[in-house]
C-alpha cells in the first residue's frame, strides 16, 4: 500500500479540539488551515493555525455542518488532508466519502466503518451478533411517535431516548413516565437535527446507576489493532460527561482485559482505521453491556495519552498517511493515574446551565503534570452558538490519591473571571468520600453536592472586599458613571506600576 | 466611610478607611485590619489580611459587586446607609419570567390570554446546542409576552409576565 | 526516628522556585508562607501561598539574604519548617543550622553535609580521597590576588575562577591570560558577594569543550539513597545553564552506570539527605571528572521529574519529616526524553545581556506535555535586582526526536511582548544540526548560532504592521498623543467585542 | 496613504487604505492586499493576509514601533514623506556610551579628563546579578560622566560622553 503525502490539513472544527489539531501537525511539521464562523473570528485555533479561512455565519449548519463548502475552501487552499475533531462533521460517512473523492486525505475510519458504528442501532445489531451484550431496547429507529409511545409501553419506564448519529449526551433524555414522552421526543429530536444534522431518535430501557466505562483503540491500514486501556467516565450531568479518569478504579483485571479485547474485536469487525472508542455500562457485578463505537478521537482522549505516553492525534495522522502502528500491544504499557476535568461555560448552581460570556480573565493553574488544552484565553468572547465546553484540565499523578491532590491544587491555580464555571464544584466533588473511595457511578453528580458549593462561600472576605470597592468607586477622582470609574482606577494603578519602577 | 453589605440573607457593617499601606477596614465594629488591596491582572486582585493572600475576582455588577473568591462566585453589594432612603423600593416581579441564561428563544408553548399553572412549561430557550424549559412561575394568565421566536435574549431579560 | 509534623512552611525564595515549592506543599496539604521584598509584593508565589509577609527592601542582603529576620517572621508565623530553594540562602550551613536550632524543620541535607560538599574545595578533597578523578586546581581557596596569580601562572592559561559557595555560573569568570586575570578576579568576587554572602573565588584549569552532566540524588534519614538518572547541561553561555536534557543522548550504559553509582556513593559520604545533585565534567572518551555537589533542588530538576513520574520537591518534604523513601532504585525507571529551555529576560542579540523590565503580554504554550514553571505574568514588572530568569519551559517526548518537534511548537505559541527573552534563539537551537545529532559540548551556544537568529526577520510583514499601525494612529479620533490613542483605539475595539455580542 | 517603512537598511513603500473588512495594504507598488488586523490582548495582534494566519506583538517604542513576530524582535519606523522634511537630522553621538541593559552603575573606571582607548573599560553597570563591563566606544578624552556609583539606569540612558 502506496503512502499518502500529507502537508496541509484543513481542520472542519472549533474550539479545543482544532487546537489540539493543530499542535498535532505543528508537530508533524505539517501545516494546518483553520476554518471559523463569524463569531470565532478571535478564537484561538484562528490565531494558532497556519492560515484561516471564513466559513460563514454562526449557525452551524451554514459553517461548520456545510460540507460541500469545506471541501471547496480545503481543496481552494491548497490542503491534502481533512481532521474532523470530534461532534460536528466527524461521523458523518458522507462527509468522509466526500473528502475522499475531492482527493484529499480523510484523517478517521471509512465511511463503510462510520456508517456500520455511527448509527446506534446498526451498531448494536453487530454487536449482538458478534454475542456481545446490549442494553435492551428498539432495534430500528422510527420517525413514527405512535409506534415509539407503543415500544416504550412494551419495554417499560424509565426509558432513554437517544440521537441515533449522537453522542455527547446530545439529543439525549431520560424519561420516567408516558406523560414526558413527547416533549421529550420533540426536544431530543430538535437537539438531535441541530447537533448532527439528523433527526433520529431511538430508545432503549434505561439502566439506572451504571458505569460508564469506555476503550481506545488504534488501527492502521495493514490489519493492526490495538487498544490503549480503558476511561472510566461516570461522572456526569445531563447525560453528558464531566470528570474522567483512567484506570477505572473498580474494574477487576479479568473484566479489563475482556473488555478491551471486545473493543479490538468490534475495531476488526468492522476494518476500523485511526483513533476509535468503544463504550460499555458496566454493572456492580463485572457485567458490561456495549453502548456504542466513536469513530472519532473522543474528547476525554488526553487521559489516555498521559498514561500510556502515546500522541493519539499524531497517531491519526500518521496511520491516516498509511504508515504502520509504530507500536505493538505489547509497548502500550500504564504509569500512574490520570483525570480530566471539562471546564464547561456554566453555572453549576444554575443546574448547569450554559452561562456563555467574555472571558475578563483567565489564568490555566501551571506546574508538573498539569495539562490545560483550552480553546479560549482572556478577552475572548465564548460565542452563545456552540458547545459550552471551553478547556479540559488534565492531571497525571503516580498514583489515583497523588492524582486527586494535584488535581484540587491546579483548580485552586485556575482562575476564569466574567463567566460562571463549575470550577469550584469540581473541587467538591474531590472532597468527596464517595468519589475519593472510586465506588460511584453515573448518577453520582447530585443536588446535595450541589448544596455543599454554595455553602463554601466566604462572606465575610467578600463583604470586605465589595466594600473597598464600593470605597475606591466613591472616592475616584471623575466621576463619569461606575464603568469609566473602575477604568480610570485600573489605569491608574497601571501607571502607578510604571512609574514604580525605578523607585 | 461605613457601608452596609448585603450577600443574599447575611448583612455586615463595614468600615474602610484609606491610609499609606492600603485599607484600614473593621467588620461589625470588631477591631480594624489593615487590608493591603493591589490590582493585578485587570479585574483580578490581590488581597494580603491578617498575614494571608487571596487573590479575587471582581467586576461591578450593576449595583453590586460580582466576586469570585478561588471559583465561587458571591453577588454582594455595599450601600452607604446615609444615600439608602434615597433608593426607590422595587416593584414585585413575582409573576415575571426571566432567562438566567443568555441564548434565543426557540419555541413559545403559549399564547398572550391562555391560562397556566404553575411549573407549567412555556416557553424553550436555547444557548450553546441546549434547550432549556422554562416553566410559569405562578398560576395565572399570560399577561405579557415580551419576546417572539428567534429572537436573541440576554442573561436577566424578561420573557414572559404571568398575572 | 521519629516523624516531624509539617503543617506550615516558610519559603524562603520568590521566582518559579517560590511557586514550585508552594505547588508542592499545596499537593500535601500543607500551607505556605512566602516572604516578599518591596518589588516582589505583586510577584506570582505571592499571589499563590497560602499567607504573604514583607521581608525587606530590594537588596538581596536586606531581604532574601537576611536570614535572621526569615527564621524570626517564620516563627511568627507559625511555620514549623523552611524550604529554602535554591541559590539565596540554600546552600548557607549556618542558616540551615539556624533554622533546626530556632526549632524549625530544615527542609534539605544536614548543615554538616552542606558544609562539606558547599565548599568547593572540601568537596574535591573528599572526592579524591574516595579515588574520583577531580580537574586539576588549587585546593585552598584563596583571598590573596599574588598568591592566586602564581597558582594560575603553575597550572597554566586558560583558567576557571569559581566561587567557593558558588553555583549557576555566578561568580565564574574564564580567564585567558594574565592581563586579564585581576578584572577578572573583581568581578567574580563581587558578584560571588552579591550572590552567596561570600566572595572567596578559587581557580582550577579550564577543560574546554567537554560536556556538563549531572546525576539527580534522592536521600532519606534512614540511610537509603538513591539516583534519579543523569541530566545533560551542556548548552550554556556565560558559564550558565540554558538548554537541559535527559537522557544524555551521548552517554554509554556503562559510563552512566558508573556515574551514577559515584553520585550515590558521594551522598553517602557525608550522609547526605534529601534532594542533591552531583555534577561532572564528561569528557569525548567518556572519561569523567567531579566537578561539585549541589545541595539543594536543582533549576533543572523538572526534566527529571517528567522521565521518572518523580515529584521531588515532596520527595523532599515528604524525607524533611522523617519517612523513608517511597521508592527503590529498582522503582525509579526512565521512560521517554525530557528538556527544559531557561527563559531569561535578556536579550541573545546583545551578548545575552539582562532585559529586565514590564511584561505587557505573557501567554504559555499549552497542550501535551508541555510544562510550565513560571514566576511571572502579564502585568508583572520583572525587577532589575534578581536573577534574570522568568520561566522553565519543559517538555517530554516519547523519543528525543519527538520531544525535539514539540519543543519547536511549543517555543512558536510562547508569546512575551515587553521583555527580550531567548525564545527564537532556543528554536534555531533546535534547527542546529550538531544540536539535533545530540553530538555538542559547552562551546556549543556560538556567535554563528546568534546570527541566524537576526537573519530570521520576516521584514516585509513587520513593515505591512507598522504601516496599519501608523495609519491607526494618525486616523485616531482624538489625538492626545501617541500612547493615549493608542490605549483610546484598544478601548474602542473592546467595546466594539461588547457590542458584537449579540449580532 | 503611503508610508516610508523603515528597518534597519531596508525601506519599504506601504500604501494604507481602510475599508470594511479591514486594510487594503501594498508594498512597494505591488498590487495591494486584504489584511483583516485585529487587536487580542493588550497588544497582540492577529493578522490574517493572504489566508495566512498571523500573531504579532505591537508596541510603540518612541517614533519607532517595536513589532514581535514570534519571539523575533523588529524596530520598525513608519512615516508619511509629506512630514518627513519637517524632521531635523539627529546630531552625531559617536562617543557618547549608552547603556542597552537597564540596572545600576556598580563602578565608574576612569574620572573626567582622562585619556582612554577605544575598548577600554570605563564604566561597570550591572543587573540581575550580572556585571556588565562597558568599552569606550572611540579615542579620546573623558568629556563628561553622565551618572554616579550607584545611580540606577534606564535602558537606552547616556552614561559618558568620550571626545
Amino acid at each position: 500500500m502506496s503512502l499518502s503525502t500529507i502537508s496541509r490539513v484543513l481542520i472542519a472544527n472549533r474550539g479545543e479540539i482544532a487546537v489540539r489539531v493543530v499542535r498535532a501537525c505543528a508537530e508533524l511539521g505539517i501545516e494546518t488551515v483553520a476554518v471559523f464562523s463569524e463569531p470565532d473570528r478571535e478564537a484561538l485555533h484562528v490565531r494558532l493555525a497556519t492560515m484561516a479561512i471564513p466559513i460563514g455565519p454562526a449557525n452551524p449548519s451554514e459553517s461548520y455542518l456545510n460540507g460541500e463548502k469545506l471541501i471547496r475552501l480545503g481543496l481552494e487552499a491548497g490542503c491534502d488532508a481533512v481532521h474532523p475533531g470530534y461532534g460536528f462533521l466527524s461521523e458523518n460517512a458522507d462527509f468522509a466519502r466526500a473528502v475522499t473523492n475531492s482527493g484529499m486525505v480523510w484523517i478517521g475510519p471509512s465511511p463503510e466503518a462510520i456508517e456500520a458504528m455511527g448509527s446506534k442501532t446498526g451498531a448494536r445489531t453487530i454487536m449482538e451478533a458478534a454475542g456481545v451484550p446490549v442494553v435492551p431496547g428498539t432495534l430500528g429507529p422510527s420517525k413514527d411517535f405512535e409506534a415509539l409511545a407503543a415500544k416504550a409501553n412494551d419495554i417499560g419506564f424509565p426509558i432513554m431516548l437517544k440521537a441515533s448519529a449522537g453522542g455527547g449526551g446530545k439529543g439525549m433524555r431520560l424519561v420516567q413516565s408516558m406523560d414526558e414522552l413527547e416533549r421529550a421526543w420533540d426536544a431530543a429530536r430538535s437537539e438531535a437535527a441541530k447537533s448532527f444534522g439528523d433527526d433520529t431518535v431511538y430508545l432503549e430501557k434505561a439502566i439506572i446507576c451504571p458505569r460508564h466505562v469506555e476503550v481506545q483503540v488504534l488501527a492502521d491500514t495493514h490489519g493492526n489493532v490495538i487498544h490503549l486501556h480503558e476511561r472510566d467516565c461516570s461522572v456526569q450531568r445531563r447525560h453528558q460527561k464531566v470528570i474522567e479518569e483512567t484506570p477505572c478504579p473498580v474494574l477487576q483485571e479479568d473484566t479489563r482485559q475482556a473488555m478491551c479485547a471486545v473493543a479490538v474485536q468490534a475495531a476488526k469487525a468492522v476494518d476500523y482505521v485511526g483513533a476509535g472508542t468503544v463504550e460499555f455500562l458496566l454493572g456492580d457485578d463485572g457485567s458490561f453491556y456495549f453502548l456504542e463505537m466513536n469513530t472519532r478521537l473522543q474528547v476525554e482522549h488526553p487521559i489516555t495519552e498521559m498514561v500510556t505516553g502515546v500522541d493519539l492525534a499524531k497517531a491519526q495522522i500518521w496511520v491516516a498517511m498509511g504508515h504502520p502502528l509504530k507500536w505493538s500491544q505489547e509497548d502500550i504499557e500504564v504509569t500512574g493515574h490520570a483525570m480530566e476535568f471539562r471546564i464547561y461555560a456554566e453555572d453549576p448552581s444554575a443546574g448547569f446551565l450554559p452561562a456563555p460570556g467574555l472571558i475578563q480573565v483567565y489564568r490555566e493553574p501551571c506546574g508538573p503534570w498539569i495539562r490545560v488544552d483550552s480553546g479560549v484565553y482572556a478577552g475572548f468572547e465564548v460565542p452563545i452558538h456552540y458547545d459550552p465546553m471551553i478547556a479540559k484540565l488534565v492531571i497525571w499523578g503516580r498514583t489515583r490519591d497523588e492524582c486527586i491532590e494535584r488535581s484540587d491544587r491546579a483548580l485552586r491555580e485556575y482562575r476564569i473571571v466574567g463567566i460562571k464555571t463549575p470550577i469550584a464544584f469540581f473541587r467538591h466533588v474531590l472532597k468527596n468520600e464517595e468519589f475519593r473511595s472510586g465506588v460511584y457511578n453515573t448518577s453520582f453528580v447530585t443536588r446535595e453536592l450541589l448544596d455543599e458549593v454554595k455553602g463554601e462561600q466566604n462572606p465575610e472576605l467578600a463583604a470586605v472586599v465589595a466594600a473597598i470597592a464600593q470605597y475606591r468607586s466613591d472616592h475616584a477622582p471623575k466621576a463619569k458613571g461606575k464603568a469609566a470609574e473602575a477604568e480610570s482606577m485600573w489605569k491608574k494603578d497601571a501607571r502607578f506600576r510604571g512609574v514604580r519602577r525605578w523607585s | 466611610m461605613t457601608y452596609e453589605v448585603t450577600l443574599g440573607d447575611t448583612v455586615f457593617s463595614v468600615s474602610v478607611e484609606a491610609t499609606a499601606e492600603g485599607y484600614l477596614v473593621g467588620v461589625d465594629g470588631k477591631e480594624p485590619h489593615q487590608v493591603d488591596f493591589r490590582e493585578l491582572d485587570q479585574k483580578v486582585w490581590s488581597l494580603l489580611m491578617g498575614g494571608r493572600s487571596y487573590e479575587v475576582g471582581l467586576q461591578q455588577d450593576g449595583e453590586e459587586w460580582s466576586i469570585d473568591v478561588y471559583g465561587v462566585s458571591h453577588q454582594v453589594s455595599a450601600v452607604d446607609p446615609r444615600r439608602k432612603a434615597l433608593r426607590l423600593a422595587g416593584g414585585s416581579d413575582q409573576g415575571l419570567l426571566k432567562t438566567a441564561m443568555p441564548g434565543r428563544v426557540v419555541r413559545l408553548l403559549v399564547a398572550e390570554g391562555d391560562s397556566v399553572a404553575k411549573g407549567q412549561p412555556i416557553i424553550v430557550v436555547e444557548a450553546m446546542k441546549m434547550e432549556n424549559e422554562m416553566k410559569a412561575p405562578t398560576d395565572g394568565v399570560i399577561k405579557n409576552i415580551r419576546v417572539e421566536e428567534g429572537q436573541a435574549v440576554e442573561a436577566g431579560a424578561a420573557l414572559i409576565l404571568v398575572e
